[in-house]
């Protein structure tokens, strides 16, 4: 029964983890961890496309002045679904539980994860979430803002509130169960030699994760129930006509939701610190410091939700705490960015697909990081705030920066779970067209923000128009960019070449077994001697 | 072995391992119950510090005798379960047969009592809602307090029965001789959860009981 | 078994102490009001909570890993606390 | 098309005006903000650039080792990004505390948010909608409420900001500085139509601000129309001297120190005199019974500055009897 059985298996066709079994049943009831992945993978592809659908008609929308397209009520209901969807249905579990899922216990040298049927049970608790938020938006949608800003969404919103935070609410168990899972996971299952200061960078940003995961995900879950009670009572706790305070729900949204953007983005910079060692062939600079960055991140993240609310009538005194706070945490993130770019100095790049992404990574993440500054600055937060300045700047962060390491790491990841390549040249057009559309659609958003546009605009001024054209134009070059990898990533199924166990060349003990990894991950269990990124360093 | 199909059910190198490991997922998962809880409590907090005369006036409408009873009854169960562990490590198998029913009663005594508390609350028209009218007229935000004590003391309720779900299944395991020295794994789990929904009581209570 | 001390003991013991806690605590609600009132029962609460995770649920005698997993919980709650509670007491 | 090519010039014009007090340190700051994260980001980007050429796999570049200790690199811009942030973090806050203290002698001006409109009610008792009028040079105090969702009034021209959110009323201020009409939006997602919730602040010279007052008439102002409505919410049939039900009388209370149940005193100004009409037991007067039922899901938050404009207007008529 143990590892040591399997090289005396008879069989002659290589056994992986794909092809021993093809029924949907054995999917289905899988526990395998990188099964599960795929599970996921599928799952929020699926949503991704939904929730970029509802973005394309909002972009169309937003052509000309006049809300021509759709009627308020719709755009309304399309920038909801947007938010919801793209958060707790792509983002949030796009690269713990799609790559982390798949690649955290190969990089332990574990045979799974700490709890294989807490795993599965995550993705079942995630689907049943799913459906519920899609019940949501089949039967009427719901129009609150992925915010479910009180008193709005408890009394004043006619549309399916009970049904979208229950799902919202529902998929975060899954979360939790995931976080707690990755958290074992790394402390009890760690091969032997494989120290804290021996791990890849991405398992100590997927560690930092977890953290978030399950210490921040409860929250909201108090909160949305206490939105639903309200609701279904007709009074509650945030209802102002009983004495409540509507900026109550936003302390707790926000201790949430603030945490929950380094959710999205704490895994990215893990696949990014990946991409650019493999690529550059050069252990990533300050490893320690780097490492150490994502859990300083983790934990001041949970102390700067209040800038959310500068203009919320939160008390002057609580806003000054909170700007000074939300500063601290963007240092650690600086100092990644400068690590990252040492890295490069004196390496040996090499120009692949996976490494484009974390290149435009780095670019989208920095434009990101430092227009965060601006939203930290109390003064002028008061005029950027709830304006498109901000949809330009999170966008820049999750979709410019977590969107990008996804892609990147699941390019660098592909031939480890399919076995096959892709078209590599077709990956670096689509990593360009992707980099061009994105900052095409989001750059003069931050110029409309400037000039005042407010955000969640159906109809606006005349005079913001031609920002908006060009927006829309971008949007249309990154739906295609988008489209490409669906193409070549599918035909590579079929037609692909057969990837060895590393084609990349790479270090990390995910590249130690096959592509397809069989079903138990390793033959035998590796030991780890070196630390991690251990490429010959100096000349070449 | 592999041309059955059948895999390693555990990543685990031993049982040790296994057990350290499921400590650590069962405490975090209670790190995440006390947050859940916790935004209540902050909930409570908030208001109770801006409306100290209506949190004292709806304490005073809840049944004091009732919440204490209830309070003792939880301690004891817990109680009850803490010898259930003891007894699993002991291989003392009609003891922990004994303890886990002793739990499993005096959890479902506390959900009867709350269950009687809350009819009360309803004749007494003191749920939430266009039919809040307590007698005597409420302080005004006193629906504050209302909702707060049925969110708070609905979500306990609910683990509790969650809780006696999973003892329910414990006792079955106990009687069939599936418990022993050798797995008191699940014994031990089970308490932890049963001891911290405990725990979440013992502030329920003076937060909503004991305010003068 | 009569001759060493019964393995019941100390969970016993505790189980009086938490009684008592209870006792007093119920007690002290009738003579206290408003802030000492809150102040005591919460102390009597953070005691039996004490005993609980000490004794009951064992904590006295895990490894240290899992006691900061038991402190984690609580140290963010404390956060979330400190730091919304740092908005209200500064609101004009 | 031709909004299309007034949207380009005003791009190029610089479509922002800055019209306020606070603007123009407001403009400096984020300006500096620009100029140093514009730096860090072309800097950066040429950084990465060269060494993407000139360490690309199988470029004859020499890779020595580094002889720079990386704890001195690392320390160097760990403080660098820690100082330069907290210069940025000290300036902002300088000047949101600036904005934040409304200066003395600022003329009052109530704003309500309802959806989907902005009700603004001037001291005098005029009311205009989806306007405001005010004269340029003169501190104007804000005082934000909504009666219904959150609002949030923005006027970019003057790099002002804040919600209007139900149940509580926030005061912010501006001081225009040039006559014109600048936009209002609402920030905050508000319903259906809050991209509708729009209007226009029209700052004019003194003179011409008196001649629109003169031109706009006087209206009734807020405590007349708060007696009316004193009638119509039926607080007259308790509130008055030869009732059956006994209550304060309104005469004389605002303002004034107010002896309650409780044996302690409280002062009667606009929050008490509001919150004795939506939360009446929270602080009954003493020897009254707690018999007045809540009004807060009864009297619109515009009624109720009506109202409580009314109840000061009697604060120098005769005192209210003492208590029995």
């Amino acid at each position: 029964m143990n590892a040591d059985d399997i090289p005396g298996s008879v069989d002659t066709r290589v056994l992986n983890y794909l092809n021993r079994d093809y029924s949907l049943r054995s999917w289905l009831s899988t526990r395998d961890h990188k099964r599960i992945a795929l599970l996921y993978l599928a799952t929020i592809t699926f949503f991704f496309a939904i929730a970029a659908v509802a973005a394309a008609l909002m972009r169309i929308e937003l052509l000309t002045p006049q809300g021509d397209l759709v009627v308020s009520d719709i755009y309304n209901r399309l920038f909801t679904l947007h938010g919801v969807l793209m958060v707790w249905f792509f983002l949030i579990p796009s690269i713990p539980a799609v790559l982390g899922n798949f690649v955290l216990p190969l990089m332990l040298g574990a045979r799974d994860v700490a709890f294989p049927r807490l795993n599965l049970a995550s993705w079942y608790i995630f689907v049943a979430g799913a459906l519920l938020a899609l019940y949501a938006i089949v039967a009427g949608g719901v129009d609150t803002g992925w915010t479910f800003y009180t008193p709005y969404s408890s009394t004043y919103s006619n549309g399916n509130v009970m049904a979208m935070a229950g799902g919202v609410f529902i998929a975060g168990f899954s979360s939790i169960a995931t976080g707690l899972n990755f958290i074992v996971t790394i402390h009890q299952l760690r091969a032997p030699g494989l120290t804290w200061f021996r791990l890849p960078l991405f398992v100590w940003s997927l560690y930092a994760t977890s953290l978030i995961l399950v210490l921040a995900t409860p929250v909201l879950a108090i909160t949305l129930l206490l939105i639903m009670l309200e609701r279904f009572l007709g009074v509650g706790v945030f209802d102002p006509k009983l004495g409540g305070d509507p900026l109550l729900f936003q302390h707790l949204f926000w201790f949430y939701s603030h945490p929950a953007v380094y959710i999205m983005i704490l895994p990215g910079m893990g696949v990014v610190s990946e991409l650019i060692a493999c690529f550059a062939r050069k252990r990533i600079f300050g490893y320690r410091v780097v490492a150490i960055a994502s859990l300083a991140i983790a934990i001041l993240g949970f102390l700067v939700w209040g800038h959310h609310m500068f203009v919320s009538s939160q008390s002057v005194y609580a806003g000054v705490v909170f700007s000074l706070l939300s500063f601290l945490v963007s240092v650690p993130s600086a100092i990644k960015v400068f690590n990252w770019t040492a890295t490069l100095h004196r390496g040996s790049i090499r120009f692949d697909a996976p490494f484009l992404y974390a290149l435009g990574f780095l670019a989208l993440f920095t434009i990101g990081g430092l227009t965060g500054l601006f939203l930290a600055t109390l003064a002028v937060d008061v005029h950027l705030h709830d304006t498109y300045f901000v949809i330009a700047h999170f966008h820049y962060i999750m979709v410019g920066g977590m969107v990008m390491a996804y892609m990147g790491g699941l390019h660098y990841w592909w031939p480890k779970i399919t076995g096959r390549i892709y078209h590599d040249w077709a990956a670096r057009v689509a990593a360009v067209t992707i980099f061009c559309g994105f900052n095409l659609t989001f750059f003069p958003q931050f110029i409309l923000g400037y000039l005042g546009m407010p955000r969640r605009f159906h109809i606006y001024p005349p005079e913001f128009q031609a920002l908006n054209v060009i927006s829309t134009i971008g949007a249309g070059i990154l739906g295609i960019g988008y489209l490409l990898p669906l193409i070549y990533l599918g035909w590579s199924l079929f037609r692909g070449a057969k990837a060895g166990a590393n084609p990349w060349g790479a270090t990390g003990l995910e590249w130690t077994t096959p592509s397809p990894p069989p079903e138990h991950n390793f033959d035998v269990t590796p030991v780890v001697t070196t630390e991690a990124y251990n490429y010959p360093e100096g000349t070449e | 072995m592999k041309a059955e199909g059948t895999r390693v059910e555990s990543p685990y190198v031993d049982a040790a391992q296994r057990a350290l490991a499921q400590q650590l997922g069962m405490w975090a998962f209670i790190a995440t119950e006390v947050l859940l809880f916790g935004g209540l409590f902050i909930a409570y907090a908030v208001y109770r510090v801006h409306y100290p005369d209506a949190f004292a006036d709806g304490s005073r409408r809840l049944d004091f005798w009732i919440g204490t009873i209830n309070t003792a009854v939880l301690l004891a169960s817990s109680l009850a379960m803490a010898i259930a562990d003891i007894a699993v490590r002991r291989d003392r198998r009609r003891l922990l047969s004994g303890c886990l029913a002793m739990t499993w009663l005096l959890g479902a005594l506390f959900l009867v009592l709350k269950g009687y508390e809350y009819h009360q609350k309803f004749v007494e028209h003191l749920i939430p809602g266009p039919h809040f009218a307590p007698a005597g007229g409420p302080a005004a935000p006193e629906q504050l307090f209302f909702v707060l004590y049925f969110a708070m003391t609905g979500l306990h309720a609910v683990h509790m029965v969650i809780g006696l779900g999973v003892i329910a299944w414990l006792f079955v395991l106990s009687r069939r001789g599936r418990l022993g020295p050798a797995s008191p794994g699940r014994v031990e789990l089970a308490g932890l959860y049963w001891h911290f929904v405990d725990c979440v009581w013992v502030f329920l209570y003076p937060l909503l009981y004991l305010i003068r | 078994m009569p001759s060493t001390p019964s393995p019941f003991r100390p969970v016993l013991l505790v189980f009086a102490g938490l009684m008592a806690a209870l006792m007093l605590s119920a007690a002290a609600s009738y003579g206290l009001s408003g802030t000492s009132g809150t102040v005591v029962s919460l102390f009597f609460a953070t005691v039996k909570l004490a005993l609980i995770f000490a004794f009951f649920m064992k904590l006295r005698e895990q490894a240290g890993l899992v006691r900061l997993f038991a402190m984690a919980g609580f140290f963010w709650l404390a956060i979330a606390g400190v730091l919304i509670a740092a908005d209200y007491a500064t609101r004009g | 098309m031709s909004a299309f090519g007034a949207s380009i010039y005003a791009l190029i014009d610089g479509a922002l005006p800055s019209a306020s007090r606070v603007s123009p340190s407001f403009d400096a700051l984020f300006l500096a903000l620009l100029l140093t994260c514009g730096t860090v980001v072309i800097g950066l980007a040429v950084v990465i650039l060269i060494f993407l050429v000139r360490y690309r796999a199988g470029s004859p570049a020499p890779r020595p080792p580094l002889r720079i200790p990386p704890w001195k690199l690392e320390t160097t811009w760990i403080t660098a990004t820690t100082l330069v942030f907290l210069v940025f973090f000290g300036w902002g806050a300088a000047i949101y505390a600036r904005m934040a203290e409304v200066p003395d002698g600022a003329m009052m001006i109530e704003i309500v948010g309802r959806q989907w409109m902005w009700d603004a009610r001037h001291g005098d008792g005029r009311r205009e909608f989806a306007e405001l009028h005010v004269p340029v040079n003169q501190p104007i105090r804000l005082r934000l409420t909504s009666e219904d969702v959150i609002h949030s009034f923005a006027v970019p021209a003057f790099r002002l900001k804040n919600d209007a959110v139900p149940g509580k009323r926030v005061d912010t201020w501006f001081e225009a500085t040039k006559p014109g009409r600048y936009p209002i939006y609402c920030d905050q997602y508000c319903g259906t139509k809050h991209s509708e919730m729009n209007g226009f602040v029209v700052v004019e010279t003194a003179e011409r601000f008196a001649a629109w007052q003169a031109r706009a008439g006087t209206g009734s102002d807020a405590a007349t129309r708060g007696r009316a409505l004193s009638v119509r919410y039926g607080c007259a049939g308790c509130h008055s001297g030869d009732t059956v039900v006994r209550a304060p009388r309104l005469e004389g209370i605002a303002g004034r120190p107010v002896p309650i149940e409780n044996g302690q005193i409280v002062m009667a100004d606009d929050a008490y005199l509001r919150d004795s009409i939506l939360l009446p037991n929270q602080h009954v007067a003493a020897g009254y019974a707690a018999v007045m039922p809540s009004y807060a899901c009864v009297v619109p938050e515009g009624d109720l500055l009506d109202l409580v404009a009314y109840i000061k207007s009697l604060a120098q008529e005769q005192p209210a009897r003492p208590a029995p």
